[in-house]
C-alpha cells in the first residue's frame, strides 16, 4: 500500500529523518512512536507532501497502480489518497463545522469556476450532493447537531473529532492521525480508541498514527515502528516492541513494559 | 428553478425599486447632478471595494495595489471609448478593460503571491507604481497630462447594472465550493492544502477575480469622469480602496457596500470644510478602527442578520 | 453597543454640520446684496501649495474689493472648497458649487489636469470658470475639434507660448545650440513645457542632448546632474516648479554645472532664492508675467500690499490669484448682472483689463494676449528684463 | 571612471538617508510587526522642529538635533500609546489603517498649521566639498553617512547587548512567552517606539539639512522607499536596513545616471520584487518556517 524507501530529509546540519524505509499494507493500523524530536511529525511532513524529502521515495500503491508521492505538493498528495490531521489542531477556526468538511470535499467537486459566477443547473445538483454527502459524515459522527457552530466554538475534544471528519471527507485511502489524543483525558481517549477502530472498517482505510499516549498505541495498533534521532530503531507487533532494548534504552525512564 | 427562490425574488424586486426610485429622483430634479456625481462614487467604490475583499478579506492575501488594476481598467477602456464613440465601444472598453486587468492580474500574481503578509503587500505596492509609471511614460496614454475628452457613457443604468453584477457574482462565487476554497487559505495555508486545496491556484484566481472587477471600476471611472491621469492611481488610491474593505469588515461584502457608500458620503460631507477635511477624515478614520477593529459588519453579511433576527 | 452609538453620533454629527454649512451658504444665494464666487482649489494632496497660493492671491483681491464697498454695492462671497489635488473631487465641487451654492463663476483648480476635470460641468451649468494657471495647450479653452469652450477661460500663457519663448531665447539670445532638459514628468505643465521647447529648439537647429526627468517632491537630482555633466551642452532648461527647480540649480552648481539654466513661470517663487541659495542663482533665466524690478506702480503697489500682509514675497501663484479675483469682479461689474451669461459674455469681451500679472484683451480663443517677460537673475537677484510679444 | 564614482558618492548619500528611515522603521516593524505608516510623518516632524528651533530659536545643530530627537520620541510614544496600543489583539490590517489615519493626521494637521509651502532651513552644517580627484564630496554627504552607520552599530548594541534589547527581541519572538517572563511587555514597545521615533526625528533633521527643503507631505514617499530598503534587507534585520537603504539609494542613482530617469522607481520596485521572488524574506531576513 504505502512504500517508504531510504527516506531521508535533512535542515541545514540536522538530519530529522533519515534512511528510513518501511511498508504498510493495506488496511493496516500502524503507529509510529518515539520520543521528542525523534522525527516523527517530519516524517508524516514528508508522507504529506510539507516537505520535500531530500533523499529516497515513497510510493502509494492504490487500485493496482502505483504513484510516487514524494517531493509532491500536498493538494496532490490529498488527492493521490493520502489525508492527514494536525498535532497542533489546524481548524480552519472562524468557519462552521459544515464548511470546513465542505472544504476538504472541494477537490471532489465537478462543476467549474464559470459556474460558481453564474450558478449553471450543475452547481446545484453538485451542492447539493455536497451538502447531503457533509451532513451524512457529520451524522456518523454525531456532530450534526453543530454543523453551524464556528470551528473555534466547539470543545476541545470536538476539534479533534472535527479533524478526523475533515480529513475523511478527501476520501482517502491512507488516513494519517498525528497525536489525535494529545490533550485529551482517559476517557476521551477511550471513545477514540473505539472511533478509530471503528472508521478503519466503515471507510475501508489504511491508518498511520503518530501518539505519545502508549495505551493506545499498543492497544489498537497491529504493527509499530519506532523513531529516533530521526532513524528506525525497531519494528514489530506491540508485544515484540515492548520488549525490544533499543525501544527501552530510546525511551530511557519512560516506562514502556507497564502500559 | 432554485433561481426564482422567494429571496431571489425579493431581490431583485428591490434592486428593481431603487434603480427606479433614483432614475425618478434623478427626472424629477430632486437629485441634482452633484447628487449624481456622489452615487457614481458610491458606485464605483463598492465595486472597487468588493473586489478587493475577495483577495484581502475572503482569500487573506494583503494587497496594497488595487489601484494598478484600476488604472488598466480605466485606461484600456478610455482609448477604446475615444476611437469608437459609441455604447458599443463603451461596453467593449469596460470588457477590455476588465479582461486585461484580470490577465496582467495573473500575469503579476503567479510569482508575487508566492510571498506572505507584509512582502506580499509590498510586492503589490511596486507592482502597482510600475504600472503608474508605465502609464506616466507612454506615448498613447499622453504621460503626465492624461487623457481629456473620454465620452461619458457610464450613467445611472450603467452604473447600477455593474455594481449589481460584481455584488452578485463575487457573493455567488463566495458561497461555492470554490469560494470556499478561497476562504480556507485565509483560515490556514498549510491545513488548506492538506485537504487538497490548490492554493497558489486559487490565490491567482482570486487576484485574478479581483483585478477584473477593479478593471470594471476603473472603466466606470474614466468614461464618468472625462478624464484620467496616472496619478490619479497612486499609492494612496490603494490604501483608499483598502480602507473601504477594512471600515466594512475584512470578509464581509454587505460591509464593503455600506463602508462604500459611507465613504463616498463623508467625502462630498466633508468637501465643506476646506483645508480641515483631510485631519477629519483621518482622525475619524482612527476613531472608527479603535471602536470597531472588526469593522462595521466583522465578517456578517446582511443575510446572517436577517435569518437571525427570524430566529428570535 | 454604546461603544457603537458614539460613533454613529459622531458621523452624524459631521454629516449634518456639513450639511447645515451647505446650506447656510444656499440661503444667502437670495441676498441681492451678495455676489457669491465659487473657488474650487488644491487645498491639500500633492499639489496643495499651488493651490494654497492661489486662494491667497484671490482671497486679498476680494478683500479689498470688499473693503472698497464691494461690486456696484454688493459684497463677493468667497465659496470655498477644497479639492484634494484629484481631478474626481474637482468635478464633483464644480457641479456641487453649480448646482448647489449657486455661484455666478467658479475660479480654479490651479493645475491643468484638474481644471479641465471640471469643463464639462461648466458647459453643461452654463456658468464660466476661470483659471489662472492652466496652462495645458490643448483641452482647456479650445477642444479637441477646434471649438472654443464658450464657458472657459484662463488669464496665464499657455505652455507653447513660453515653451517656444525660452528656446528662442535660448537660441537667440544665449546663442545655444545644444540643450539638456531636465523635465518635471509627474506634470502636465513640465510635460507641456518640455514638448514645446524641443519643437522649437530643434525646427531653429539646435539639438536637445539629454531628456531627463524627475517627479514632483524629488530631492536628490545629483545622479541626473553627473551623468550630464559629462555631456557637452550649452543650456539646461527646467520645465517644472520652483520646488525642485531650487534645488536642481543649487546641486547643479554644487557639482560645478555652470551652464545657463532657464525655466518658466514655475520659477516665480522667493522660496526659489531660499533653496537655491544666491550664489547659485546666477545665469538663470526664466519667462514671467512681470519682473520685480519693473517700475510699473501696479507691480510695485502689489508687491508691498502682498509683504505686508503676508510677511514674504508674493510668487506667480499669488500674483495670478490676486488678478484672477479682480478679473472676475471686473467682469461681474461690467456684466451689470449676477447672470452667469452676462458674466461670460463680459468675461469674453474683455479689452485691456490691467492687472498684476500684465494687461491684456481676451482672445477669441478665450486665451488673454499678453506680453511676458524674460527674467534673468544675477546673485538671485532679478537683474534684467526682455518683453516678449505673443505673436 | 570618475563619473562612476560620483555615481557611487551620490548613491550611498541618497542611501544612507533611507537606511536612517529605515533602521527606525524596521525595528519599529520587529516588535510589533506593524507597517507603521506613521513613521516617515514623525520624519517629517523631526524635520520642522529642527527647522524651528534652529529658525526661530536660533539654537544650533546639536542642539537642535537633541531637541527634536526628544520631541519625536515622545510623539511616537503617544501615538503608539494612543492608536495602536488598544488594537493589539486586533487584525494586523486593522492597525495598518490606524497607522495610515495617525500618518494623515500628521500630514495635514502640519499642513494646516504651517501651510503647504516648501521651507528652508537656515545654514547650520559647513558644505565644505572636498576632491578625490575628479569626484566630489560634499561634508554633509559624510555626516549623514557616518550618523547612518554610527547609529546602525548604537542600534545593533542596544538590541543585543543590553537588558532593554534583550526584552525587545523577546517581546517581539514572543509576546506572551515574554510576559510570562515578567518582562514589561507595554515599557518595552513604548521604548521602542521611543528609539525608532527619534531615529526619524534625527534624520528628519539632517535632511532638512542636506536638501535645504521641508514640506509636510516629505515624509510619504521615503516613508515608502524606508519601507521597500527594510524588506529588501530583510524585515527586523538592523544591518539589512541599512544594506537595503544603500542598495536602493545605489540602485535609484545607477537607474536615473545610467538607464532612463523617467523610470527610476519602476526599475527600483522591479528590482525589489525579483530579489523577493528568489528570496522571499529579504537578503539577511530569517526564512521561518512555519511548524506543522
Amino acid at each position: 500500500m504505502l512504500i517508504i524507501d531510504k527516506l531521508t530529509r535533512s535542515f541545514g546540519g540536522l538530519t530529522a529523518v533519515s534512511n528510513v524505509s518501511m511498508q504498510i499494507n493495506k488496511g493496516e493500523l500502524v503507529g509510529i512512536i518515539g520520543p521528542n524530536g525523534a522525527g516523527k511529525t517530519t516524517l508524516f511532513n514528508l508522507l504529506t507532501g510539507v516537505y520535500e524529502p531530500s533523499s529516497g521515495t515513497i510510493k502509494l500503491e492504490l487500485n493496482g497502480e502505483e504513484v510516487n508521492i514524494g517531493g509532491l505538493k500536498p493538494y496532490n498528495v490529498t488527492k493521490a489518497g493520502l489525508a492527514r490531521t494536525f498535532q497542533n489542531i489546524r481548524l480552519f477556526k472562524d468557519l462552521t463545522v459544515l464548511d470546513n468538511v465542505r472544504i476538504a470535499m472541494h477537490q471532489n467537486v465537478q462543476y467549474k469556476l464559470p459556474s460558481s459566477f453564474f450558478r449553471f443547473n450543475n452547481f446545484y445538483q453538485e451542492e447539493d450532493k455536497l451538502l447531503e454527502e457533509a451532513e451524512q459524515l457529520l451524522d456518523i459522527f454525531k456532530m450534526s447537531h453543530k454543523k453551524n457552530e464556528l470551528a473555534k466554538n466547539l470543545p476541545y475534544g470536538e476539534q479533534r473529532h472535527l479533524e478526523i471528519v475533515r480529513a475523511l471527507a478527501t476520501k482517502p485511502a491512507v488516513l494519517l492521525l498525528d497525536e489525535p489524543a494529545a490533550g485529551m483525558n482517559p476517557f476521551e481517549t477511550e471513545e477514540l480508541t473505539n472511533t478509530i477502530k471503528w472508521i478503519r472498517e466503515e471507510f475501508d482505510l489504511t491508518v498511520l498514527l503518530i501518539e505519545h499516549d502508549m495505551s493506545l498505541v499498543m492497544e489498537i495498533c497491529e504493527r509499530i515502528f519506532v523513531l529516533d534521532y530521526g532513524m528506525l530503531i525497531a519494528s514489530g507487533t506491540p508485544a515484540e516492541i515492548r520488549t525490544n532494548k533499543r525501544v527501552i534504552e530510546a525511551y530511557l525512564g519512560e516506562d514502556v513494559s507497564n502500559a | 428553478m432554485r433561481v426564482l427562490s422567494k429571496k431571489n425574488i425579493m431581490i431583485l424586486a428591490g434592486l428593481i425599486l431603487t434603480f427606479a426610485i433614483v432614475y425618478a429622483l434623478r427626472n424629477f430634479g430632486i437629485l441634482t447632478s452633484f447628487h449624481e456625481i456622489t452615487i457614481a462614487m458610491v458606485c464605483i467604490n463598492i465595486i472597487l471595494g468588493v473586489s478587493l475583499n475577495l483577495i484581502t478579506g475572503f482569500t487573506g492575501q494583503l494587497s496594497l495595489g488595487h489601484a494598478g488594476f484600476m488604472a488598466i481598467g480605466a485606461y484600456v477602456c478610455a482609448l477604446i471609448n475615444m476611437e469608437l464613440n459609441s455604447t458599443f465601444g463603451f461596453i467593449l472598453g469596460v470588457l477590455a478593460g476588465a479582461i486585461i486587468a484580470a490577465l496582467v492580474g495573473v500575469l503579476i500574481g503567479i510569482p508575487t503571491l508566492r510571498l506572505k503578509g507584509d512582502y506580499l503587500a509590498i510586492a503589490t505596492l511596486g507592482m502597482a507604481e510600475i504600472i503608474r509609471v508605465i502609464f506616466l511614460n507612454l506615448e498613447i496614454t499622453n504621460g503626465a497630462a492624461g487623457l481629456n475628452g473620454i465620452p461619458r457613457y457610464t450613467n445611472w443604468f450603467w452604473l447600477f447594472f455593474f455594481t449589481v453584477t460584481t455584488v452578485v457574482l463575487i457573493s455567488n462565487f463566495i458561497n461555492s465550493s470554490h469560494g470556499r476554497a478561497c476562504i480556507s487559505i485565509r483560515e490556514d495555508e498549510i491545513a488548506a492544502e492538506s485537504m487538497g486545496i490548490n492554493t497558489t491556484q486559487y490565490k491567482v484566481i482570486a487576484f485574478a477575480i479581483g483585478a477584473f472587477f477593479a478593471g470594471i471600476a476603473g472603466a466606470l471611472y474614466s468614461s464618468y469622469f472625462y478624464f484620467l491621469r496616472p496619478e490619479i492611481f497612486g499609492f494612496l488610491k490603494s490604501i483608499d480602496i483598502l480602507i473601504i474593505v477594512v471600515l466594512g469588515g475584512l470578509g464581509s461584502i454587505t460591509g464593503s457596500v455600506i463602508a462604500g457608500i459611507l465613504i463616498a458620503v463623508l467625502t462630498a460631507a466633508l468637501q465643506s470644510f476646506a483645508a480641515l477635511r483631510m485631519i477629519i477624515y483621518a482622525l475619524l478614520l482612527i476613531i472608527i478602527m479603535l471602536f470597531r477593529p472588526q469593522g462595521i459588519m466583522g465578517t456578517k453579511e446582511i443575510t446572517d442578520l436577517l435569518n437571525f433576527s427570524k430566529r428570535e | 453597543m454604546k461603544k457603537s452609538l458614539v460613533l454613529f453620533l459622531l458621523l452624524a454629527m459631521v454629516v449634518s454640520l456639513a450639511g447645515c454649512s451647505g446650506s447656510g451658504d444656499k440661503n444667502g444665494g437670495a441676498d441681492a446684496n451678495e455676489i457669491k464666487i465659487g473657488i474650487n482649489y488644491e487645498l491639500t494632496g500633492a499639489v496643495a501649495s499651488y493651490g494654497e497660493s492661489s486662494v491667497n492671491g484671490i482671497l486679498m483681491a476680494f478683500d479689498e474689493i470688499n473693503a472698497a464697498g464691494g461690486i456696484n454695492g454688493m459684497k463677493i462671497v468667497p465659496v470655498q472648497f477644497d479639492n484634494k489635488s484629484e481631478p474626481a473631487e474637482a468635478t464633483s465641487l464644480a457641479t456641487r458649487l453649480m448646482t448647489q451654492e449657486g455661484v455666478v463663476a467658479a475660479l480654479g483648480p490651479a493645475t491643468s489636469g484638474n481644471f479641465m476635470a471640471t469643463i464639462p460641468v461648466a458647459m453643461g451649468n452654463k456658468v464660466p470658470i476661470i483659471s489662472a494657471s492652466a496652462t495645458a495647450d490643448k483641452g482647456v479653452t479650445v477642444d479637441d475639434k477646434g471649438n472654443v469652450n464658450e464657458y472657459v477661460f484662463r488669464l496665464c500663457f499657455n505652455d507653447s507660448f513660453q515653451g517656444v519663448t525660452m528656446a528662442n531665447f535660448a537660441f537667440n539670445n544665449l546663442n545655444a545650440t545644444k540643450a539638456v532638459i531636465i523635465q518635471d514628468n509627474s506634470s502636465d505643465y513640465g510635460k507641456g513645457l518640455a514638448e514645446n521647447f524641443k519643437a522649437t529648439f530643434e525646427a531653429a537647429g539646435g539639438t536637445i542632448v539629454a531628456h531627463e526627468g524627475y517627479v514632483a517632491k524629488d530631492k536628490d537630482f545629483n545622479a541626473i546632474l553627473t551623468s550630464i555633466k559629462g555631456k557637452d551642452f550649452d543650456v539646461i532648461f527646467i520645465p517644472g516648479y520652483y520646488q525642485e527647480a531650487g534645488l536642481i540649480i543649487k546641486q547643479a552648481r554644487d557639482q560645478g554645472i555652470d551652464a545657463p539654466i532657464l525655466g518658466a513661470d514655475g520659477f516665480d517663487s522667493p522660496v526659489l532664492l531660499e533653496l537655491a541659495g544666491a550664489e547659485a542663482l546666477n545665469d538663470v533665466y526664466f519667462s514671467n508675467h512681470y519682473s520685480s524690478i519693473d517700475e510699473d506702480p501696479l507691480v510695485k503697489e502689489f508687491i508691498k500690499a502682498y509683504k505686508e500682509k503676508n510677511g514674504v514675497e508674493p510668487n506667480a501663484f499669488n500674483a495670478l490669484g490676486y488678478d484672477l479675483g479682480m478679473f472676475i469682479a471686473d467682469a461681474v461689474e461690467r456684466a451689470g448682472s449676477a447672470d452667469p451669461e452676462a458674466i461670460k459674455d463680459a468675461l469674453a469681451e474683455t479689452k485691456g483689463f490691467v492687472g498684476v500679472t500684465g494687461t491684456f484683451d481676451m482672445g477669441e480663443d478665450h486665451n488673454p494676449i499678453k506680453s511676458a517677460v524674460v527674467i534673468g537673475l544675477e546673485n538671485g537677484v532679478q537683474a534684467t528684463s526682455v518683453k516678449v510679444d505673443p505673436n | 571612471m570618475d563619473q562612476f564614482l560620483q555615481q557611487m558618492v551620490n548613491g550611498l548619500s541618497l542611501g544612507s538617508i533611507y537606511a536612517l528611515i529605515a533602521l527606525g522603521y524596521t525595528m519599529v516593524y520587529g516588535i510589533i510587526k506593524l507597517i507603521n505608516f506613521a513613521h516617515g510623518d514623525i520624519y517629517m516632524i523631526g524635520a520642522y522642529i529642527g527647522f524651528a528651533a534652529t529658525t526661530y530659536v536660533h539654537l544650533g545643530f546639536f542642539p537642535a538635533l537633541i531637541l527634536s530627537m526628544i520631541v519625536c520620541a515622545i510623539l511616537g510614544m503617544i501615538i503608539e500609546r494612543v492608536a495602536y496600543k488598544p488594537l493589539r489583539n486586533s487584525s494586523r490590517i486593522t492597525v495598518l489603517i490606524t497607522a495610515i489615519g495617525v500618518s494623515l493626521l500628521l500630514e495635514y494637521s502640519m499642513m494646516f498649521f504651517v501651510g503647504a509651502e516648501v521651507r528652508s532651513y537656515p545654514k547650520v552644517l559647513t558644505n565644505h566639498l572636498f576632491h578625490f580627484g575628479g569626484v566630489r564630496v560634499n561634508m554633509q554627504q559624510i555626516y549623514i553617512l557616518v550618523t547612518a552607520v554610527a547609529l546602525m552599530i548604537l542600534l545593533q548594541y542596544i538590541v543585543t547587548k543590553t537588558k532593554t534589547g534583550k526584552a525587545m527581541r523577546a517581546v517581539s519572538i514572543d509576546k506572551d512567552a515574554a510576559q510570562l517572563m515578567g518582562i514589561r511587555v507595554d515599557k518595552t514597545i513604548s521604548i521602542t517606539f521611543a528609539i525608532g521615533s527619534a531615529f526619524a526625528g534625527a534624520a528628519g533633521v539632517l535632511v532638512g539639512i542636506y536638501y535645504n527643503s521641508i514640506d509636510p507631505l516629505m515624509g510619504m514617499m521615503p516613508g515608502l522607499k524606508a519601507f521597500v530598503a527594510a524588506v529588501f534587507g530583510g524585515i527586523g534585520s538592523i544591518p539589512g536596513a541599512m544594506i537595503g537603504g544603500l542598495a536602493i539609494g545605489i540602485m535609484e542613482t545607477l537607474v536615473a545616471g545610467y538607464g532612463n530617469s523617467m523610470y527610476r522607481d519602476a526599475a527600483v520596485f522591479a528590482f525589489l520584487i525579483l530579489i523577493l521572488i528568489l528570496k522571499p524574506s529579504g537578503l539577511l531576513g530569517k526564512n521561518e518556517r512555519e511548524k506543522v
